[in-house]
């Protein structure tokens, strides 16, 4: 039992380091490949690094009636992110084995809705048309991964993490049509979740200022940022290990090296796809994913029928 | 250690907010251009912010108005320090044509105080890219406050033998020279 | 001797008999006000020794008071596993509430004490009745009646106001009709041919021999059993809000009672129906007749009103902007989550799969651990918006804002209970959520709607976030408005008083102590009623669905669905400490500012985002705009003074303006 | 197709290659027709203010501190680089170099004080004349600019008409 | 013809009201009316003849005639004809009949005409200040001839407010402004949301007001001005630049030489192609679409190159002097040139045809921002935005100028009045404008790129100059004056009347489509917020003959 407590406590605390380590660099990607797309050089891959420092020790400014609140909504968001690398296999297995799918798909809602909070603490107008914005869009996201992984859960029998992670959202005997239409609907919906062009309606830059983040300056602004840079990971990761996770049970440093070249893939992808794409209005955005979400339904029924 | 790392990363990471207190948009769009492929100023870790509590550097564009002054020191008391301000091209940075006018405050540095000048009208990307440069110590600064005085007059003082008829007009011999 | 059935008796005389000495006392709110309190907590040490009693060592017989041969009937108390857990939830609720009322009662300027808590103690005691009667006619009937008479005299509290008799008077005949429902229902059950003597002492409507009646009942004419469920099931849906006709009553109702009786109206009264619907249709049913019963049609059935009360009620409650209103619906939201987790017990109860039945019995848990749940998490934010009212007297959250400054300790505690409410891990929403899913979820090899239903929790789910995020957001964070900064001003400033913050902390600290214990509350749940099972229970009684130790957590169905909470708090602890430190390492200054707002801003009231704004897109796409100048207007009526009627009035003649600049 | 427009916008994209300059590595060309700082050359100048009258932006003062010294400042810091100056010098005393690179932190960097002597003018015909009409003296008479403060001082025909004279500044005719 | 026909009409209905009429050519009419009639004649010309309304001028010209100045003009697009219906009126409390409520274009001139010059124009549906910052007192008028163009009064306020109209029940201020990222210039909006959903908007702009006409009349000269005009805006500078000289060569009637028309012509389409680029670039980043704005900024640098080494400068072409221009065109310029448009015709043909399949960005912007035909009328909106509502208006057409009777383009119409129309009407007008820099390059005919002026421009004339901006038409109205300065200059950028517009286009929108609706007028608030200069001398009863302005030209060449 003790031994087993440790290799719980070495996998997450691994799995920590390295989404605080790499989640930077994963955005140095992004933004470096951005440039290229855009026939620009682009900052240094390293930038990612130099802007959480700097921001780290900028002077924290302080907006709205409730700064201690705010303190701990910032902590918390980025908390709740690294918390999630204790519940995914990025390689080296689960860490802590105390949570199933849902209390998954929670965690993950749950650093959004921290960084809504702060938004609303602050209570610019700006700041609160993001959160209700980003509200809007997490409504509606939240249902069509957690019906991901249950698709898997169904498929496989159990909520449990290490199962759902095992390839089974495309059936354990039989293949699964619902794990098919899953992939495409998370895929799609990608975007969203990392919050990218063009589904980064929420903090659209030039309509609302970042919105929910609009007051926020200084090491608050760094923590928040850095959790979004790692919500890139993580969600890769999810998606990686859901629908994409064979590999993984490969020797120490094979598996390891291979998920997180799959996290790179699909950075690059996301990359690609938010560089050629305008910005979506968030009623055609929310039409869209209800649309989505509708399916995915459909999706768990002809699960739980056996397709 | 971390407290010395954060402040060693300021200049390699400026986040720009540009306010135009009353510009013609000049400088704006050669700002833009800087930041577009040409020029990229992204290369420094400059990138454009919308909102002023994420900006390290404003950049002040067009003269201080009256009607934007209050605006204009509101924005630049919502950045978070440490903070440096450009004030870019002529207006900004003198006032402009209407620097006198009965709605035009004068340059930028009478509502904020100001770190760089890029004067230029507008200044060309690559200036402000100079600028930017200079702030991240890439270069020297090239220009100098010059003071000259003149120790003789530069015309020669007329002198009749000097004067020359040719066909028939009289010419000033020296004139060529000069 | 003390056996649980005596001390809910002795509840119940304390309560009556305070209530009937109350009106000497009218005089001073404060020394009624104590009385009152003192008798709520009297009352309801008792229950809670007799609950816990029972939840720890399981139920005894029933006990027959006040037995009249000549009338046929007997006042049969019976505390048992179910009624333990209702009468602990009403003891709970009913002292916090009591608690709270000292305080707050002190607002009310015209009304005296005495009407108030008469009435409250008397809804008290007729909520311990009804939960541990066994006679489904007459003292049903009176209990019920107690209950509905003495909630609509508490509803017409403050009866200067339109809006709150028009509600009072739509909850009373409601309430018949409910009433008169459920009691017919009863009679069909109990023809007068076949009474079955058992005993001296068997009445014609008690439980116990409408149970053994139902075998033959079953052979005879099944259509009356249907028909008879049927209207249990209308009748106690009328009561707990169920869609489609709880709808009717319970928004207006909730509101126009003063906060701590809306606390227990929400918290417990409607869970009355909550009980009479798990008490009728699985204790009532007897194992052996399970074949005849078509459970599995009426676990589809309830699931699925579930699934759309659930949906429609927190749809709904998306659009309103007054705190108590928007609460009120998703009372309706959360019953409709109870509801499907008794509508997936049902659906598989007789599923001859071992693993169907856990599932089934996890679902049971799942219902009552959230009826619970929302119980203490419901109340709680009822007591959050009587602060709300009382300091800022509005019921408008587009009018609040910024009060976290103000009222911290109210503020702190909403965010508990809107955490609770809304499912966010480790607290106790959560807990029961969780298991919901995982029932509905792992139903899917033996029914494919049932995960469905499921996953429509799940959206709504999302939706609960969101309305609580404005329902939080709008009235504690946000931007202290006009109407706020006067209401806290110097001189007209209410402070909250001491006994209204540990009435507020109370609950939430439950709330966090079962978000993180759940697995206390399972065993004991698995313990209680697996020792007095009855009827269809009977058959779900062959493996606990749920184990678990504190540190394991709890696992539920075999291990196929876990979750750790202590695991999962010193995870996140560790992690939120671990960021606060980064937050302090680069050794940044902190300077408080006042809101960017473009640089030209000069009456920031206007500015100040609305809760009327938030949601607009899926407002119009669920179609359920709230017709703002309605909810305006009835919020001015449940104010608590009624001098802002006139502001009302005069607001209410302001039209439209010409917004554009030509 | 939507996709296929997709791919062609990023076929568009990756065809272009990276276009960045490496300025500030590498000195950037200027072409030869750029209106950069003026340099103004003492060595010329005969102070004839013609710069001074026909700037827009007003910020060629002059100041006579005797009758034999002028001072001409160019404060460069609200300079439009029209180039109207260098057009009308009529000893092209003044050049529109092609410097660029003037960032600077302290703004007087960009100016360029002339002090200079003033000959009488005996017929001689090298004084300033404008072009055309359209480039005349605005000022006809005399106009004395407050250096310390870089402010152009506007003396009005009408003034020097009426011979008033004006509180804070001493005009001193000969 | 039809000025004829106008006049007659006009006669016939006003009769004495009409006090005097100038014709200075077959394009201009200058009808003098007596304030009485002056909302009659307006309306008359907008209702029943259809004209398009120009611009309302208010100027004091009170040193000469002792009498305050109004003027309306209006434009007649398909018969190339500016009417300017002129009324003076006296008083220390000047006053005139609003024509707004009839008129809504007017709306801004009248109150512009009322900050400014103190004339008052009784009956407006909203007379509430537009243009003097929030802290100038009431009853000061910067543009009165006895107020110098430094002057601020001593009881200017910083800190006062400016009183905006009552909330709407259920609705939110947005400020949107003055700074603000879609917006590159300072303006406010104070947008009333309810959600996203925008239910109105009351505009407190004219922060960019810089005093541009106030000094021009009283400090720069007549040379000076263009320098200063083409900073009115840093994107279609060259277009005040030539549209300024253009108005006072008219004033003046002297003519540029051929040449020079030419390389106006050219500059100026040069100027639309990069201004063009600019927009559709800062639309597309507006929308989020990162890449095409770079792209569409990669594409545009060339032709700032090649401005650059024309003019000397990437857009402050310092182009004009009156007579002529200043940079000529060499050899080796114009195959630079060339080869910029040839690369610049292939690059923008494959990124229109890609964008233009592109769903992702007519999802966001069809049936955005709709401005119907009947708002362009009544508001008097111009340029793409216009043309994307099926009104094909073009100055450059219109009312030709430079070179442009001498080439052919086409006129770029759309008919779904939404963004997307105007997008594609500012795509494809590149490819037009390539088109005119070619045949002038090829038609371009040599010569000196001046006329030679020898004498002072005679004083009290009237010129009117229209030039086609990227953004619509720019109207330029100068009375000339002494001193070598102008006695009134007044400029209407497009954006101006453009921007009337917005509030009603905006209406019921979401926030995202108002930034994008805002930015696909392209505003120019510095265009608009241009510092006024009036003066207006009104006893300049003398009108020269064609002819004897003549003499007053001596051209270079002849």
């Amino acid at each position: 039992m003790w031994y087993d407590l440790l290799t719980s406590v070495f996998r997450g605390l691994v799995n920590t380091v390295l989404l605080l380590a790499l989640a930077p660099l994963c955005e140095g990607i992004v933004r470096k490949l951005t440039a290229r797309i855009q026939s620009r050089q682009g900052p240094p891959i390293r930038q990612a690094y130099y802007d959480i420092l700097k921001l780290l020790g900028k002077e924290d400014i302080e907006v709205g009636e409730s700064p201690v609140f705010q303190r701990l909504a910032a902590a918390l968001g980025l908390a709740s992110v690294l918390c999630i690398a204790w519940l995914i296999p990025m390689g080296v297995g689960i860490p802590f084995s105390g949570g199933d799918v849902i209390l998954l798909v929670y965690l993950l809602a749950l650093g959004a809705v921290v960084g809504v909070l702060a938004g609303i603490a602050s209570g610019t107008t700006y700041s609160m048309l993001g959160v209700s914005r980003e509200v809007m869009m997490l409504i509606t996201l939240e249902p069509l991964l957690i019906i991901a992984l249950l698709v898997a859960a169904v498929n496989g029998g159990s909520m449990r993490l290490e199962p759902v992670f095992s390839g089974v959202v495309f059936g354990d005997v039989t293949f699964s049509y619902a794990g098919l239409i899953m992939l495409l609907m998370v895929l799609a919906a990608f975007q969203a979740y990392v919050k990218r062009v063009p589904f980064d309606i929420a903090e659209a830059e030039t309509e609302i200022m970042e919105g929910a983040l609009m007051e926020y300056s200084g090491p608050k602004l760094a923590l928040f940022k850095y959790a979004q840079m790692c919500r890139l990971v993580v969600y890769s990761g999810v998606f990686v290990a859901l629908f994409v996770p064979w590999g993984n049970e490969l020797m120490f440093p094979l598996g390891w090296l291979l998920f997180w070249l799959k996290v790179a893939v699909l950075v690059v992808l996301v990359t690609v796809l938010a560089a050629s794409h305008a910005r979506y209005r968030i009623d055609q955005a929310v039409r869209y994913f209800l649309v989505m979400v509708a399916v995915s339904f459909g999706a768990l029924v002809l699960a739980a029928l056996g397709y | 250690m971390l407290k010395e790392l954060c402040r060693k990363m300021f200049p390699r990471s400026l986040w720009v907010y540009h306010a135009n207190s009353g510009g013609c948009n000049g400088c704006d769009i050669e700002v833009l251009n800087a930041l577009t492929p040409w020029y990229d100023a992204e290369r420094f870790g400059i990138k454009l912010v919308g909102s002023p509590r994420h900006a390290d550097v404003m950049l002040c564009q067009g003269p201080a108005m009256r009607a934007t002054e209050i605006a204009l020191r509101r924005a630049y008391d919502a950045m978070p320090s440490p903070k440096l301000v450009f004030a870019i091209g002529s207006c900004a940075g003198g006032g402009g044509i209407w620097h006198d006018t009965y709605s035009v405050l004068g340059p930028v540095e009478k509502v904020v105080p100001v770190d760089y000048y890029i004067p230029g009208c507008p200044p060309r990307p690559e200036a402000i890219v100079f600028g930017v440069a200079l702030v991240l110590g890439l270069v020297e600064k090239k220009v100098v406050d010059i003071h000259v005085k003149q120790d003789e007059f530069p015309i020669p003082r007329y002198h009749p033998e000097d004067l020359e008829e040719v066909d028939g007009t009289v010419k000033y011999t020296k004139s060529e020279v000069v | 001797m003390l056996n649980p059935e005596n001390a809910v008796m002795w509840a119940m005389l304390v309560c009556i008999v305070t209530a009937v000495i109350m009106p000497l006392f009218n005089r001073s709110k404060r020394v009624s006000g104590w009385l009152a309190f003192a008798a709520a907590a009297i009352s309801a040490c008792l229950v809670f020794v007799a609950a816990v009693y029972v939840l720890m060592n399981g139920g005894g017989e029933p006990i027959s008071f006040l037995k009249s041969r000549a009338l046929g009937f007997a006042l049969r108390l019976h505390v048992d596993g179910l009624s333990a857990v209702f009468l602990l939830l009403t003891a709970f609720v009913s002292i916090c509430s009591a608690f709270y009322s000292i305080e707050y009662l002190g607002h009310y300027e015209r009304h005296g004490p005495a009407r108030y808590y008469s009435w409250l103690l008397l809804f008290i005691a007729a909520l311990y009745g009804i939960v541990s009667t066994t006679d489904t006619m007459y003292f049903f009937f009176i209990f019920w009646q107690l209950m509905t008479v003495a909630g609509f005299a508490l509803m017409r509290y403050e009866n200067e106001k339109r809006a709150n008799r028009r509600a009072a008077a739509k909850f009373f005949w409601m309430m018949q009709l409910a009433c008169f429902v459920t009691m017919v229902g009863a009679f069909l059950l109990a023809p007068s041919g076949i009474v079955v003597e058992q005993g001296e002492e068997l009445m014609r409507f008690d439980f116990v021999s409408l149970q053994s009646n139902m075998p033959a009942l079953f052979s005879e004419s099944p259509g009356v059993i249907t028909a008879a469920f049927v209207l249990f099931l209308i009748g106690f849906g009328i009561k707990m809000g169920m869609w489609p006709l709880g709808g009717i009553w319970l928004p207006d109702a909730h509101p126009a009672a003063p906060s701590p009786v809306s606390a227990l109206l929400s918290g417990v009264m409607i869970k009355t129906g909550v009980y009479g619907v798990m008490r009728y249709f699985l204790w009532l049913v007897p194992a052996e007749s399970l074949s005849d019963f078509h459970s599995g049609a009426w676990g589809l059935v309830i699931a699925l009103i579930g699934t759309v009360t659930l949906l429609l009620g927190t749809a709904k409650a998306l659009g309103q902007e007054q705190t108590k209103r928007l609460l009120a619906y998703h009372s309706i939201g959360q019953i409709g989550y109870i509801l499907l987790g008794f509508g997936i017990c049902l659906s598989l109860v007789s599923n001859p799969a071992a693993g169907a039945r856990q599932v089934a019995l996890l679902g049971l848990f799942a219902a009552l651990f959230h009826t619970i749940n929302h119980g203490v998490f419901k109340s709680l934010l009822f007591l959050n918006a009587g602060s709300l009212l009382y300091v800022t007297d509005t019921q408008d959250l587009n009018k609040m804002g910024g009060l976290m400054r103000y009222m911290p300790v109210s503020g702190v505690t909403a965010l508990v209970g809107a955490c609770s409410i809304s499912g966010i891990p480790l607290f106790n929403g959560f807990a029961s959520k969780w298991g919901l899913y995982s029932a509905g979820f792992q139903a899917a090899p033996w029914s494919a709607y049932l995960p469905l239903c499921a996953a429509v929790a799940v959206f709504t789910s999302a939706l609960t976030l969101a309305s609580f995020v404005k329902f939080f957001g709008a009235s504690f964070m946000s931007r202290a408005g006009r109407h706020v900064i006067e209401s806290v001003s110097e001189g007209s400033r209410k402070v909250l008083d001491w006994k209204m913050k540990v009435a507020q902390v109370l609950p939430a600290l439950v709330c966090v102590l079962l978000g993180i214990f759940p697995v206390v509350v399972f065993s004991r749940f698995h313990y209680a009623l697996g020792r007095d099972a009855q009827g269809m229970l009977l058959s779900l009684t062959d493996g606990a669905p749920v184990e678990g130790g504190l540190w394991r957590g709890v696992e539920a169905l075999g291990a196929k669905a876990v979750f750790a909470p202590i695991g999962l708090l010193v995870v996140l602890g560790a992690l939120v400490l671990f960021c606060c430190w980064l937050l302090r390492a680069g050794g940044a200054q902190r300077r408080p500012a006042s809101p960017w707002l473009c640089g030209y801003a000069w009456d920031a009231e206007d500015f100040r985002y609305n809760a009327h704004g938030y949601y607009g897109e899926l407002k119009a796409l669920f179609k359920c705009k709230g017709n703002t100048r309605l909810n305006r207007e009835s919020d001015d009526m449940y104010a608590l003074g009624s001098e802002t009627d006139t502001a009302a009035r005069g607001r209410a003649g302001v039209v439209a303006e010409k917004t554009e600049t030509d | 197709m939507s996709l296929a427009a997709k791919i062609k916008e990023v076929l568009i994209c990756l065809r272009a290659g990276r276009v960045t300059l490496p300025y500030p590595f590498e000195p950037a060309t200027v072409p030869k027709a750029f209106r950069g700082r003026p340099i103004f050359d003492v060595e010329r100048c005969v102070g004839c203010a013609g710069c001074a009258n026909n700037c827009p932006a007003r910020e060629i003062l002059v100041e006579d501190v005797c009758q034999e010294v002028r001072i001409l400042k160019y404060l460069g810091r609200r300079c439009t680089y029209c180039g109207r100056c260098a057009d009308l010098c009529p000893e092209n005393a003044i050049t529109m170099s092609n410097e660029f690179e003037t960032a600077t932190d302290e703004i007087s960097d960009v100016g360029q004080t002339l002090e200079l002597f003033m000959g009488t003018c005996q017929r001689c015909g090298r004084c300033f004349t404008s072009p055309t009409p359209l480039e005349e003296l605005k000022l006809k008479g005399y106009r004395i600019d407050d250096l310390m403060n870089e402010r152009w001082v506007f003396r009005s025909k009408p003034f020097l008409n009426e011979e008033k004279t004006v509180d804070d500044i001493d005009i001193e005719l000969d | 013809m039809f000025i004829l026909h106008l006049l007659n009409r006009l006669q016939e209905r006003f009769g004495d009201g009409i006090s005097r009429v100038d014709m200075t050519s077959d394009e201009r009419l200058y009808l003098y009316v007596k304030p009485a009639v002056l909302r009659n004649v307006c309306v008359f010309l907008f209702d029943t003849m259809s004209a398009r309304y120009a611009v309302g001028i208010g100027a004091d010209d009170t040193p000469y005639s002792g009498k305050y100045q109004v003027a309306h003009n209006f434009a007649f697009d398909g018969k190339n004809l500016f009417c300017s219906v002129i009324t003076y009126v006296d008083g220390t409390a000047p006053e005139v009949d609003s024509i707004s409520d009839r008129i809504p274009a007017a709306n801004w001139s009248e109150r512009e005409f009322y900050d400014l010059v103190g004339v008052r124009a009784a009956g407006h549906p909203f007379p509430k200040r537009l243009i003097l910052p929030d802290g100038w007192p009431d009853g000061e008028h910067p543009l009165r001839k006895d107020v110098p163009w430094n002057h601020v009064p001593e009881n200017f306020h910083s800190g006062r407010e400016y009183e905006f109209e009552r909330l709407p029940e259920g609705c939110v201020a947005v400020p949107f402004g003055p700074f603000h990222p879609t917006l590159d210039e300072p303006a406010h909006f104070r947008l009333y949301v309810e959600g996203e959903r925008i239910a109105g908007c009351e505009y407190r702009g004219f922060m960019a007001h810089r005093g541009i006409e106030k000094l021009a009349e009283s400090v720069l000269t007549y040379n000076e001005i263009p320098m200063m005009a083409e900073r009115i805006c840093g994107i279609c500078g060259c277009v005040h630049n030539v549209a300024y000289a253009q108005a006072v060569e008219e004033a003046a009637a002297l003519s540029p030489t051929k040449r020079a028309e030419y390389i106006r012509t050219i500059m100026l389409e040069v100027e639309r192609l990069h201004s063009h680029l600019l927009w559709v670039g800062l639309a597309c980043h507006i929308a989020g679409f990162d890449t095409l704005f770079m792209q569409s900024f990669r594409i545009r640098e060339p032709v700032m190159r090649i401005a650059e080494k024309i003019t000397g400068n990437r857009k402050t072409y310092a182009l004009c002097v009156i007579g002529g221009v200043r940079w000529n065109l060499d050899e080796d310029a114009c195959t630079g040139l060339r080869r910029v448009i040839d690369n610049l015709e292939d690059e923008w043909r494959g990124v229109v045809a890609a964008v233009s399949k592109d769903k992702n960005i007519q999802r966001r912007t069809r049936d955005v921002g709709v401005a119907s035909p009947g708002l362009v009328k009544r508001m008097g909106l111009l340029g793409p935005v216009a043309r994307a509502s099926g009104i094909c208006i073009d100055a450059r057409r219109d009312h030709p100028y430079a070179a442009y009777d001498e080439v052919e383009f086409d006129v770029i119409v759309r008919e779904s009045c939404d963004v997307w129309a105007r997008i594609l009407v500012r795509a494809l007008e590149v490819f037009e404008s390539i088109r005119i820099i070619r045949q002038c390059l090829s038609k371009m005919p040599d010569g000196p790129i001046a006329a030679e002026i020898t004498d002072e421009l005679p004083s009290a004339r009237t010129g009117i100059s229209s030039v086609e901006a990227p953004r619509g038409e720019a109207h330029h109205f100068v009375i000339t004056g002494e001193d070598n300065k102008p006695r009134r200059w007044r400029v209407r950028a497009p954006t101006y009347q453009n921007l009337q517009g917005i509030p009603y286009m905006i209406k019921d929108q979401t926030l995202s489509d108002m930034t994008l609706t805002l930015g696909s007028i392209d505003p120019c608030f510095s265009c608009t917020d241009r510092v006024e200069t009036i003066d207006i001398r009104s006893c300049s009863h003398r009108v020269y003959s064609g002819r004897e302005l003549e003499s007053l030209v001596r051209r270079k060449d002849k």
